[in-house]
């Protein structure tokens, strides 16, 4: 199984939940990060004082698929998750050894 | 008393305590009771309104301070409240007003506890032309915790709790009281003809030195300017509760300034008032209108917190003379007010004056130029004089504010441990997270 | 003027601009002045509760929008009442009660800017049967700054900072005491026999058809409707401010209704007084239960939004009449009032008026609502002239309204960009987030 | 009636319905009606001042409340005022004030709606010893308002709405005014000499027996103590709104206490209701102060949520004599509340008695030692007395609130599931979360 | 060592903290997400409009912990999350190559 | 390429996003987490009751790298934060397979 983590922007969160579930993806996480980046490092001013905005809001998903769906999965967050405008984000792959659901027991892609 | 209201009328009215009963036993009020007790509801009704002032300037900085210290804030000001509430009762209200029980003429008031009248009025010949005792002494002690509540401010998230409460003592036990006296108590700047209709220079300059003192010999936050030396903001934690503290603040001043009338048992004293109240609110939207185009202008955007201030500041300016502007002059005075705190506060930040909310700005700035524009539209007003009082009340708290800082960081020290103020003063002082539940970073 | 507590009452009194030292010197007040200094001082009291609800906009609004737009929903309150309150002085006071001044008679009033009484009403003749302009002008000045409250309401989370400002301008200085003339300032509404107490339709129906114009020209949120045209609801981020929000309303509303009854000066005026103070809370107590029983039985759970609309709603009901009613048919009118806003809230959805904080149900349907009612109570009302009056009030208020949103849209105009509105108006217009510390998504 | 303003006065007067006229046509207000004037507006004032209590109670129990239920409280404060509103009216006022129409003489008030004065008191005798039956309804309803609000703090977090609200039903429209009458109706226990000036007992014990029944019956929340039998602190969500709720009550105790004197139409009560609130002030201030000192002996560090406890105790000890004690015996009554508090909450504890903003150690417990300490500054009261009315009250209170929660208990149950408690009751209950943008954990 | 991955219900976060602690795990992260899965989807109303909720409030556990002992945390945490009701979350397994604890500079299991 | 997980102190995170830039990092994401560790379990008083704190706040940094540059990463986190005070925090090290960027679909290396 493959962990895909991805840091998208936060208004497209909805759109790839609902891609993301229409090629069969059952669960996922979302917490809410703040990203550093090329997007990064525009100024604004508070009571005077001018300073760096160096961080910027963004969605991070973490979803655990079995191996062979892990490419198609990349692939709908980036078409899905695209607005061709810096700042867009990443997707990264890792490995996964072993997966259980909690109420079950049930274990790796059964648990999924 | 509540039975009272069951009774037959005759019986009720035998039961009150009538002054008037002796000349005309059919009327209640008398005709010469009518005037004591318009002015001394009338003073009930503004103190109540400068009371919530308290509320305005504890929501205000828990607005503008880092989520990390917002307990600590409300505790010093929930604290300073009442402590000022006990000290001037103990001793600054016959400080600033000793009548005629002097301990120096015209420069030191009287040492006595206050005490009201009996009940009842049994007993006592009262002076039907004023207000009730208690009525003066609830709308001056909202004054004089006021002050109070603007040094907090300033030495937010970086002061100790109980060193800042001791001050506090001292502010409105002594130093407040005592140069209030030389104006409002009828002293020497009194007799110099000092204009100072509610309070620009006697209350809010006053609370100013304070914090300005406080602030130099505190020093800035950590991280508030950086090792280039230019200013990091240090942005507020909730907005939406700082603009709630000045619409507070703001309500509380048609008290602050309108009860300063003192009387209201005359059509000429109650049109006063309302003109006052006109020139009040007036003054504050200027004061906040001017700090919004300037920030646009200046720096694209409108800044919120500055608008605030602006109203403040506003509302500052026109508060050593509300009565004598015309509804324009008022807009106007306040409006300067609102331009000087957009200037003033990167000035602090220039000499690394870490000012928390911007209450050197609006309460000392903004007061001077107050005091200073009572010229312009009140005859009476000389301005060498207004500028001689304004420099003697500064020197004075000056003086009397570094003293006891300076007493107060050699003995117990001022300021928390540098571990202290990087984890906050709420875990760290008091154990106490003020939004505990709420992921904050 | 504090000097003068510690003078002997003598001097003290001779001080003072008295109007009546001519018939009896030894009595402060003369009797002439007493009904003038209550009708006054009920005035102030009343004007400032009702300056109160500046707030309680501020705090309902910023509850109701996404936190990412808290910082101008604020913005936009404060500025909108120091706009209101500096335009009203200049235009619309003068222009909505034009006395004998009309420019056109009983439809155009006068063009000047407002003046009070001089200090001490010193040299000028007084009617003491009303109050004092200054008190009045106070008063009144609320009543225009909350009509322009209700707009910003509903326009909020994607129109841009200055077009809004500009429309309140108009809206505040022109579009309001214009028509507000027709009734309070004598016109041809009041020759008609129309009745609005407090103004149902002269306030809240005008901000209500402001309101509605707008969101119309303007157009739904970003997302509110699905491409299925579905409603996506857009929760507000905190319910708490928006109840303070609505309790602030709810009192300041007793100085709404209380003060529109002008005068104190009679056994019989302070006794409307508090039937109308009755009357009004118990007409908010209809409207948020009946709200709170119908959304339990429509949706199985209550909603809190629709609780705090339906006492609005109930408010806005009784303010046409919040007199002759009984304490029974005050709370059903304003049951009824609370029923309506629970139906119109979808129903507004349906024709996708995206109104973030139910402005348009509450004040103009509502309003509507409230002004029909008065004829069940009130004799002297008839059917038609109310209809009448609402109509023509809401063609002048629309026609005017969508001429100025349309103009401010094709000059600079009105919405922000579609990048602003999903990224917030407070970072993309302000760059300042209201709650920078607080996570959120 | 807006239009009257713009007439010439002599109309003016001529239309307005004045009782006066007769005796003499060109004084308004008559001598006779002043009186009347004063006491109906202190009313008004007063009143509202008290209505404003309401939102401090929704402020600093949604404070206290962790977020996962804090729209359900506000939904319970709203909805609780609403129904109070109208109960009041429908059954409680003539109750609670029968006059001479008492069911049982003393014991049981007269079942009747409320009705207040006919609009310009037309064709009614009006007595013009007192005030108008509309602000002393206006005023009253506020108090029987306060009674519920305390309920509603202590069972936080775990009872249902519904069978919540109708407890409210019947405490508001039976169990407060029926013991309400056994004093302030002129019933048994004023027969019998008691002394309750504001309601130490008749309001706040009450509030506090109904609290404490309640929360046995309901039991302590899921988690407060483990199985150890330690206590689990559980931190409120909010402490700014916690101490702006705190702020809001201290300012709507003015109100209480000082309209409590019930007459301001002479100089002797004016007098006593500026020394009401001298009092009532000071005793909150020494309530915190003493709060915040034993906090920081006994635990090293100063707790907040005891010193806004402190507060409102030393606020509620002072409101059963708030007229004779000096200002100096006043602070002591406030600080010993302060210190009272303190102690209670833990000692509740042991009990496992989960009270989850306090309400009863504030309410109860310093109602009960502010009812006995009348004794210490009022010669007229005897400790007998204040004891045996003290616990006919809590018996009477005791019984009636327990039938009532059992029997809501045993029909529809009083608590929410398990699951509904766990997963806090705004999403399970309302399906409305207060914060929904903001992370909580 | 692995890095142990689990989503569980909030209010089982203390049992399974103190589950942990005594089977000798020293250390751990705990954020806050929204948790997507079989358990989403009902629907609620607001102000007349129904919609779906798709998210849930879960918590993120994160633990890095010697290989012998992975096998016994992942037990552990699914006994104490276990409520056999729909949503009680998934445990997740992947290796780690290295550890630093930053006060000592301490590397792999001594850095645990 | 690398997974870099660093738990830190909150206030550290601006020296640390400003060292890490200097050694050529473009990019991170930081999400708040409640940490338990060795630093945890001292005891306050709410209310009249004591109880254990178990949670501190801090800061996680997520970072992926090039292999080549971890090591230096590591090191420059574990310099930068360290305050020598307990719970200055850890740092974890996991592989990578892929990574892609959103905006312009390139993929690893070049992702980055
Ligand atoms: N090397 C990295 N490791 C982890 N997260 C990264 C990295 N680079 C970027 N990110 C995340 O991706 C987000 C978008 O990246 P950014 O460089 O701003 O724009 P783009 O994705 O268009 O290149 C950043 O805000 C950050 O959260
Ligand atoms: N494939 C997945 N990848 C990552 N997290 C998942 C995945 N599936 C479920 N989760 C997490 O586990 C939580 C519980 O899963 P859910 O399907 O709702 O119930 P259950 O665990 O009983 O099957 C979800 O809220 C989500 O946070
Ligand atoms: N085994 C672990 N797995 C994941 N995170 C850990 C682990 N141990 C510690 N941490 C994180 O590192 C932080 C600091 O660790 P701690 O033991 O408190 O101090 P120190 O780092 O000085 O040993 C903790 O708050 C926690 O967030």
């Amino acid at each position: 199984m493959k962990l895909i983590i991805a840091a998208i922007k936060p208004f497209k969160l909805e759109d790839v939940r609902e891609a993301l579930t229409t090629i069969g993806v059952r669960g996922l996480m979302v917490s809410d990060i703040k990203g550093f980046g090329a997007q990064s490092g525009h100024s604004e001013i508070y009571r005077g004082a001018e300073y760096e905005v160096n961080f910027v809001p963004k969605v991070k998903l973490e979803i655990v698929v079995p191996d062979e769906l892990a490419d198609q999965v990349v692939e709908t967050i980036a078409n899905t998750a695209r607005t061709d405008k810096i700042g867009d984000g990443k997707i990264f792959v890792l490995d996964v050894e072993t997966a259980v659901r909690v109420r079950t027991g049930e274990t790796n892609e059964d648990a999924l | 008393m509540r039975l009272l209201k069951i009774l037959p009328a005759a019986t009720a009215v035998a039961l009150l305590p009538t002054l008037g009963l002796a000349q005309d036993a059919d009327v209640t009020p008398t005709n010469g009771e009518i005037g004591y007790i318009l002015n001394t509801f009338m003073f009930i009704v503004t103190g109540i309104l400068v009371f919530w002032m308290a509320a305005g300037f504890a929501m205000l900085e828990a607005g503008l301070v880092r989520s990390k210290n917002v307990t600590m804030q409300l505790t010093k000001n929930m604290a300073l409240f009442g402590l000022a509430a006990i000290l001037y009762y103990a001793i600054g209200y016959n400080l600033m007003y000793p009548g005629d029980g002097w301990t120096i003429n015209g420069i030191l008031g009287a040492f006595s506890p206050t005490s009201v009248e009996p009940v009842g009025l049994a007993g006592v010949e009262t002076d039907l032309t004023y207000a009730s005792v208690g009525s003066d002494f609830f709308f001056q002690l909202m004054f004089a915790a006021a002050t109070a509540s603007i040094v907090s401010g300033a030495l937010a998230e970086r002061i100790k709790l109980w060193p800042f409460l001791v001050f506090v003592l001292v502010l409105v036990g002594l130093i407040y009281p005592i140069q209030a006296s030389w104006k409002w108590g009828g002293g020497f700047l009194n007799e110099m003809g000092f204009l100072d209709f509610a309070g620009s220079t006697v209350v809010h300059s006053v609370g100013g030195w304070a914090a300005l003192t406080g602030a130099i010999i505190l020093g800035p936050r950590i991280g508030k300017y950086n090792k280039a030396g230019k200013t990091v903001p240090i942005p507020g934690s909730n907005l939406t509760l700082a603009t709630l503290g000045t619409f507070i603040l703001w309500m509380g001043w048609f008290g602050f300034n309108g009860g300063s009338q003192l009387y209201m048992d005359t059509a000429a004293n109650v049109a006063d008032i309302s003109r006052i109240l006109v020139n009040t609110n007036t003054a504050a939207a200027g004061g906040a209108i001017a700090a919004l185009i300037l920030t646009q202008l200046l720096y694209k955007k409108p800044d919120l917190t500055m608008v605030l201030n602006g109203a403040l500041a506003g509302l500052v300016s026109i508060t050593a003379e509300p009565l004598t502007p015309s509804l324009g002059a008022a807009t106007l005075i306040g409006a300067v007010g609102g331009v000087l705190v957009v200037f003033a506060i990167p000035l602090l930040d220039r000499f690394k004056i870490d000012d928390v909310v911007g209450a050197i700005p609006v309460h000392l700035f903004a007061g001077i130029w107050g005091t200073l524009a009572v010229v312009i539209t009140n005859p009476d007003a000389s301005l060498i004089v207004q500028v001689k009082s304004i420099v003697v009340v500064g020197v004075f708290v000056v003086l009397a504010s570094t003293a006891v800082w300076l007493l107060l960081k050699a003995i117990v020290g001022l300021r928390v441990s540098e571990e202290a103020e990087i984890n906050g003063l709420d875990m760290s002082e008091l154990g106490m997270d003020a939004y505990p539940e709420f992921h904050k970073g």
